[in-house]
C-alpha cells in the first residue's frame, strides 16, 4: 500500500458497519511493509519505505549552499584586506548581542579607519540567526557551514578576528550562487576602503602575524647592517610586477626603515613621541627607528643594538623596547654632544 | 539436575550426602543459572526491542556500541548503575525502598515453572499453570506500593492505573488458559506441552497422528480464540503498548516509576522485560508447544530418562538444545510481535481499556470455555459419560465434528460481542453527548 | 530434615504472629495494609509447608492479588484520617476479651486435648497419597456439587452488590471536559448566543 | 511434615492470629483496619481447616473444600465490605466507625 506523500490520509471509521478488528491487521500490515523494506536504505528519500537514517559520523549529508550556522568574517585571497569595514551594523542588529567591534584607528592621525582591529564573536550564545550576515553591507559577514563546534570549556567558544576570518574562495567553494551574487559589489567597496587603509591595518589576522613576523626578521637585518651600506641593500625584495602581500608589506617595512636610516639629523628624542598610539606595530616601529637613529648619532653605542635584537612578542614588550631604545639613543646622542 | 548432583557427589565422590542435601544443592545450582539468565534475557529484549522498532520507524536503532550495538544494553547498564540514588524528601522511605524488590521478585519466582526444553524444568509443579498467574499478581503490589509511597501525584495515577489494569486483565487471560486446562486435563504446564505432540492434530485427541512435535493448540479453534484473548491480556499485564497507560509518557511522566532514580528505575525496568519475556514464553509453551517440534521428540526418546534408563546421554543433550532453540525462537517471535503492535498501534484510554477487558474479552472467554467442554465431550467422552451417539465414530471424525463445531461456537460468539460492543461504544458516545448537552443547558 | 521444618515452620509462625500484631497496632492504614500482605504471604507459606500447594497458590492469588489490592484501593479511596486516634474508646475491653480468648480458653483447650492422629508419614514412614487438585476439582462437581454452586451464586451478588452500593451515576458524575469538547462546547454556546440575539432582535421588529 | 511438627502448634499459631484478628475488629476506628482484622480471623480458620485436613483426613478433600469455601466468601466480603466502606466514606466524609453513628439518637 504506497501512501503519496504530502497528501492527508482521511481514515474511514466505517460507522454502521460492523468492525470486527480489520482495522487493527490493517494497520499492523502498515508496520509490517515498513519493517520489511526497512532492510535496504532509501536512497533518494522520495519513497516511504527504507531505512532513512543517515549514520552521521560514518557518512554526511551534503549540506544546501544556503544552510546557515555559525557568522565568519571573510578576506581577500588577493590583498589579504578584510571585507569588514567596522561598521558595526552587524552589533547594533546582532539579538544575543555576542558581536563585539573595535574599530582601527590610524596610528599617526587617530582618525577611523574603514576597518575592525578585533571582532569578537561569542559563538556559545549565538542563535545562528543569521542576521549579521543579512545586514553587512560589504559582505563581510558569511554563514559557515561547519557544525562540529563543540569544545570542552565555554571560553573556546569566543572567537577572536583570527579564528573568524577566512578567505573568500573558501565561501565561494561552499555557497557558489550566492557569492556569485554579491561578488561584484562586494569587491569594489573592498576595493575603497582599501584606498583609505594604512600600513597593515585591516589585513587579515591571518598575515599580520606573519607581516609582523618578517618585518621584524628585516629590521634585525637592517639593524645589523652597516649603516653606510644601509641605502641601497635594505630592500632585498626586488620590485616585481606582482607581490604578495606578505612580499609588499615587508618592502613597506623596509623602505620606511631606510628612510630613518637616511635621516641623520633626525632628532632622536623623537621616538617617544611617536609611541603616543596604542599599536604594537607603531611602537616596534617606532623601537626600531629610534635605534637606528642612535645608530647614526654615536658610532660608540654598543648598548642600542639591545633592542633590536629583542624579539618583542607583544605590544608591551615592543614599547619597553622602544623606551628603552630611546634611553640608549639620547644618552648616546649626549655623549656625543659632549665629545 | 538432581540426579546430575546425586550421580557426581555420591557416586563419583561416595560422599553418601543425605537426599535433602542433594535437593537443596540442585535447586540452588538451577536457581543460580535462572538468576543469570533473567537479567540477560532483559539485556537481550531491550537491545532487540529497540532494534526492531527503529527498523518499523524507518530508523536503524542503537548500533554504535560493539558490532551491531549489542554492547548497547550493557552501556545501559552501567550508566543507570553509576546513577545517583534519590528519594523525595516526602517518600515513605522504607516502602520507597522496597517496591522495586517486591516488582522485580515475582517475576524471578515466575522462573520457578517453566519449562526450557524435554525435562528442562526447574518444579514441576502439578499446579504450575495456577502458580504462575498467582505469582504475577503480587507484583501489582509492589506497583502499588512503589505509587503511593513516591508521594507524588503521577506515581499514585500511574500506580493505580497499572493495578486496575493488572487486576483487570488478569481474569480473561486465566479464564482463556481455563479453556486448554480443561482440554488438557492438567494444571502442570509440563503436560500441557507434552499433550502438543502430533501434527496439526494432538496425539493425545487422535492416537493415530505421526507425532512431529506439531499438535499445537493454536491449530484448534479453542486455542486459537484463548491465544488471541491471551495475548491481548498479557500485553496488558506487561503494560506494553496499547495498554501502556500506566506509564504513558505523555500524560503522567512515567507513571508508577516517576521518582525513581538508578538502580531502583533499573529494577523496576529489569522487571518489567523480565515479565514481558516470561509472557511471551509462556505464550509460546501452553499455544505452541513450547519446545516442541519436529526431532526434539524422537530425540528425547532416544535419551537417557527416568522411563529409558538406557538411553544415550547425547541424546540428552541434543534434544535439550533442539528443544531449547524452538522454545527460545517461538518466544523471541512473540516478543517480536509485541514490538510489532507497539509499532502499530496508540495508546488506548482507560476507560476504553476497561470497557474492552471486562464487555468483551472476559465474555469471549467464557464462551470459549463452553466450546472448551463441548471439544473435551466430543473428542473424548464415550457411552458412559451420557454422549451415545458418538458410539462407532472414529477418533479423527470426532475430531473433526469437534474442530467444526467449537469453530462455529467462537465464530458465532465473536461476531455477536464484536457487534454488541461496537453497539455498547456508540451507545457511550451518545450518553457523553447527553452530558455535554446537559451542561450546555446550564450555561 | 525434621530440624529444618520445625525452623521454617517457627520463622514462618513468627512471620504471620508478627505482621499480624503490626496489622493491629500500625498508625499507618496503608502499612497496616502492607503488613496484611505479608501475614497472607505467610500463612501460603505455612500452606506450603502443610503441603496444600493449592490452597497456598489460591491464597496468593486471592488473598494478596486480589483482596489486598482492594484494601489498599478502599484506603487511597477514602481520607485516611492520621492524627486522630488509633483504637476506639474501648480498646482494653477488646484486648481483655482477645487475651482471656486465648490465653484461659483456646491455648488450654488446643494444648490439652488429645488428637486422634493417623500415623505419622514422612520420610520415614511410607508416603500416604494426599488428596491433590484432581480430587479437589473431582469434589466439586460431586458431593459439593450444592456448596459449589452457592458459592458462585455468591459470588456473582456480591459482585453485582459492589458495584451497585460503588456505582456513581454517570450524569451525577463530576466530569472535566476535553479541549475538543470544551471547543464544540464554546461554538455551541455561541451559536445559541447568536440565535437568541437573532430570535430578539425579529421580537423587536415585529413590535 | 507431620512428624516434625505437632497439630497442636499450628493449631496454636492460629489462634493466635485469630486473637489478633478479634483485637483489631473490635478495637480499630479505621473501617478498613475493622476490615483487615476480618480478613486475619478468617485466615486462622483456614490454617485450622487445612491442618485439620493435612493431619486426620489426608485422603479426603473436606478440609480443602472448605478452604476455598471461605476464601470465596472472604473476597465477596472484602468486595461488599469495600464497597459499603466507599459509599459510606461519599455520604459521611470520614471512616471512623464512631463518627458514623446517625441512627444513635
Amino acid at each position: 500500500m504506497d501512501i503519496p506523500r504530502g497528501n492527508i490520509i482521511v481514515m474511514d471509521r466505517r460507522r454502521g458497519k460492523l468492525r470486527v478488528g480489520q482495522g487493527l491487521i490493517q494497520g499492523l500490515k502498515v508496520v509490517w511493509d515498513h519493517w520489511a523494506g526497512s532492510f535496504h536504505k532509501n536512497e533518494n528519500f522520495s519513497q516511504i519505505h527504507g531505512t532513512f537514517t543517515v549514520e552521521y559520523p560514518d557518512e554526511r549529508l551534503p549540506l544546501p549552499q544556503t544552510y546557515r550556522n555559525m557568522p565568519v568574517l571573510l578576506y581577500d585571497d588577493e590583498s589579504g584586506h578584510e571585507l569588514c569595514t567596522g561598521c558595526y551594523q552587524c552589533q547594533r542588529i546582532c539579538p544575543p548581542q555576542v558581536i563585539h567591534i573595535t574599530q582601527a584607528k590610524d596610528p599617526v592621525t587617530g582618525k577611523m579607519v574603514p576597518a575592525a582591529t578585533e571582532f569578537i564573536i561569542e559563538y556559545d550564545a549565538c542563535m545562528s540567526c543569521g542576521f549579521c550576515a543579512e545586514v553587512c553591507p560589504f559582505d563581510s559577514i558569511k554563514m559557515d557551514h561547519v557544525y562540529e563546534l563543540s569544545t570542552a570549556d565555554r571560553v573556546s567558544l569566543t572567537m577572536r578576528k583570527a579564528q573568524l576570518n577566512r578567505p573568500i574562495s573558501y565561501y565561494a567553494s561552499i555557497a557558489p550562487d550566492l557569492w556569485a551574487e554579491v561578488q561584484a559589489g562586494a569587491m569594489k567597496k573592498l576595493q575603497g576602503s582599501i584606498k583609505r587603509r594604512p600600513d597593515v591595518i585591516g589585513l587579515a589576522a591571518v598575515l599580520t602575524e606573519k607581516i609582523k613576523a618578517r618585518r621584524l626578521e628585516l629590521a634585525a637585518a637592517a639593524a645589523a647592517a652597516p649603516a653606510a651600506a644601509a641605502p641601497a641593500p635594505a630592500a632585498p625584495a626586488a620590485p616585481a610586477a606582482k607581490l604578495t602581500p606578505e612580499e609588499k608589506a615587508a618592502k613597506l617595512a623596509a623602505m620606511k626603515a631606510t628612510n630613518a636610516n637616511k635621516g641623520v639629523a633626525a632628532p632622536p628624542a623623537k621616538a617617544p613621541v611617536e609611541l603616543s598610539p596604542a599599536d604594537a606595530k607603531a611602537a616596534k616601529l617606532a623601537a626600531i627607528k629610534a635605534a637606528n637613529a642612535a645608530k647614526q648619532a654615536g658610532a660608540a653605542a654598543p648598548p642600542a643594538e639591545v633592542p633590536a635584537e629583542l624579539p618583542p612578542t607583544d605590544a608591551k614588550a615592543a614599547k619597553l623596547a622602544a623606551i628603552k631604545a630611546a634611553n640608549a639613543a639620547k644618552k648616546a646622542a649626549e655623549q656625543g654632544n659632549s665629545e | 539436575m538432581q540426579d546430575v548432583v546425586n550421580q557426581v557427589i555420591n557416586t563419583t565422590f561416595g560422599w553418601n550426602w543425605p537426599s535433602w542435601a542433594i535437593a537443596l544443592i540442585g535447586y540452588l545450582i538451577v536457581a543460580v543459572i535462572l538468576f543469570a539468565i533473567a537479567p540477560f534475557q532483559m539485556l537481550f529484549l531491550t537491545l532487540y526491542e529497540r532494534r526492531a522498532i527503529a527498523r518499523m520507524q524507518d530508523r536503524v536503532g542503537p548500533n554504535r556500541v560493539g558490532p551491531e550495538g549489542i554492547f548497547q544494553p550493557l552501556a545501559d547498564g552501567v550508566k543507570i548503575f553509576t546513577k545517583e540514588d534519590i528519594v523525595p524528601d516526602a517518600a515513605d522511605h522504607w516502602v520507597h525502598f522496597i517496591a522495586p524488590c517486591v516488582v522485580v521478585a515475582p517475576t524471578m519466582f515466575m522462573f520457578v515453572v517453566l519449562p526450557w526444553g524435554p525435562g528442562m524444568v526447574p518444579v514441576d509443579l502439578n499446579i504450575g499453570l495456577l502458580f504462575f498467574f498467582a505469582i504475577s499478581s503480587v507484583s501489582a503490589v509492589g506497583l502499588l506500593m512503589a505509587g503511593w509511597a513516591s508521594s507524588n501525584k503521577f506515581a499514585l495515577i500511574g500506580a493505580m492505573r497499572a493495578v486496575a489494569q493488572m487486576v483487570s486483565y488478569e481474569i480473561p487471560a486465566v479464564i482463556s488458559l481455563l479453556a486448554l486446562v480443561l482440554i488438557t486435563g492438567s494444571l502442570s504446564i509440563v503436560d500441557m506441552i507434552s499433550y502438543q505432540g502430533g501434527l496439526f492434530i494432538s496425539s493425545r485427541d487422535v492416537a493415530s497422528v505421526p507425532d512431529w512435535g506439531l499438535g499445537w493448540f493454536i491449530f484448534t479453534p479453542v486455542g486459537f480464540l484463548a491465544f488471541v484473548a491471551f495475548f491481548i491480556a498479557a500485553l496488558a499485564e506487561g503494560e506494553r503498548t496499547p495498554f501502556d497507560i500506566p506509564e504513558a509518557d505523555s500524560e503522567i511522566v512515567a507513571g508508577y516509576m516517576t521518582e525513581y532514580s538508578g538502580m531502583k528505575f533499573g529494577l523496576f525496568y529489569l522487571a518489567q522485560y523480565v515479565l514481558n519475556f516470561l509472557l511471551c514464553a509462556i505464550t509460546s509453551v501452553i499455544f505452541f508447544g513450547g519446545w516442541q517440534g519436529p526431532g526434539v521428540g524422537w530425540l528425547y526418546a532416544q535419551a537417557i530418562t527416568p522411563v529409558n534408563p538406557q538411553g544415550g546421554w547425547v541424546f540428552n543433550v541434543l534434544a535439550g538444545v533442539l528443544g531449547v532453540v524452538y522454545f527460545l525462537s517461538k518466544t523471541y517471535f512473540f516478543f517480536f510481535v509485541m514490538v510489532w503492535i507497539r509499532g502499530a498501534f496508540a495508546r488506548l484510554r482507560i476507560d476504553q481499556l476497561m470497557d474492552f477487558g471486562w464487555k468483551f474479552l472476559i465474555p469471549l472467554t467464557l464462551v470459549n470455555v463452553i466450546s472448551a467442554a463441548v471439544w473435551v465431550a466430543l473428542t473424548k467422552w464415550g457411552a458412559a459419560d451420557g454422549l451415545a451417539f458418538v458410539e462407532g465414530w472414529s477418533p479423527l471424525v470426532r475430531w473433526a465434528v469437534a474442530f467444526v463445531v467449537t469453530l462455529a461456537m467462537n465464530l458465532g460468539a465473536y461476531l455477536y460481542l464484536a457487534r454488541i460492543f461496537a453497539h455498547s461504544q456508540a451507545e457511550r458516545e451518545r450518553l457523553d453527548d447527553e452530558v455535554l448537552e446537559s451542561l450546555i443547558n446550564v450555561v | 530434615m525434621d530440624l529444618l521444618i520445625q525452623i521454617i515452620f517457627g520463622l514462618l509462625s513468627a512471620l504471620i504472629i508478627g505482621a499480624a500484631m503490626m496489622v493491629v497496632t500500625v498508625r499507618n492504614v496503608i502499612h497496616a495494609a502492607l503488613w496484611l500482605i505479608a501475614s497472607f504471604f505467610g500463612v501460603a507459606a505455612l500452606y506450603l509447608t502443610l503441603e496444600a500447594e493449592f490452597i497456598a497458590v489460591v491464597q496468593v492469588l486471592v488473598y494478596v492479588g486480589a483482596i489486598s489490592i482492594l484494601v489498599l484501593f478502599a484506603i487511597m479511596l477514602t481520607r485516611s484520617s492520621e492524627g486522630e486516634r488509633l483504637l476506639t474508646q474501648h480498646w482494653w475491653a477488646a484486648a481483655i476479651i482477645s487475651l482471656g480468648l486465648f490465653g484461659a480458653v483456646l491455648l488450654p483447650t488446643l494444648v490439652g486435648h488429645h488428637w486422634n492422629l493417623p500415623l505419622p508419614t514422612g520420610p520415614a514412614g511410607t508416603p500416604e497419597s494426599l488428596a491433590g487438585v484432581e480430587e479437589l476439582g473431582r469434589g466439586f462437581v460431586n458431593e459439593f456439587l450444592i456448596q459449589f454452586e452457592v458459592a458462585g451464586i455468591l459470588l456473582t451478588v456480591a459482585l453485582i452488590g459492589a458495584i451497585v452500593i460503588a456505582f456513581e451515576e454517570r450524569s451525577r458524575r463530576r466530569r472535566v471536559l476535553t479541549l475538543s469538547e470544551e471547543h464544540i462546547l464554546r461554538q455551541r454556546q455561541q451559536a445559541t448566543a447568536t440565535a437568541a440575539q437573532a430570535a430578539l432582535v425579529t421580537a423587536d421588529a415585529a413590535d | 511434615m507431620t512428624r516434625a511438627i505437632p497439630l497442636e502448634a499450628v493449631l496454636v499459631v492460629a489462634a493466635a492470629l485469630f486473637c489478633i484478628g478479634l483485637f483489631g475488629a473490635l478495637s480499630r476506628r479505621n473501617l478498613v483496619g475493622v476490615l483487615m482484622g476480618v480478613e486475619l480471623m478468617l485466615n486462622s480458620v483456614n490454617i485450622n481447616l487445612v491442618a485439620f485436613w493435612r493431619y486426620l483426613e489426608p485422603r479426603f478433600i473436606t478440609g480443602p473444600t472448605f478452604a476455598i469455601f471461605i476464601i470465596t466468601v472472604a473476597a465477596a466480603e472484602a468486595a461488599v465490605g469495600l464497597a459499603m466502606i466507599i459509599a459510606i466514606y461519599r455520604s459521611w466524609l470520614t471512616v471512623n466507625i464512631d463518627s458514623v453513628d446517625s441512627l444513635k439518637g
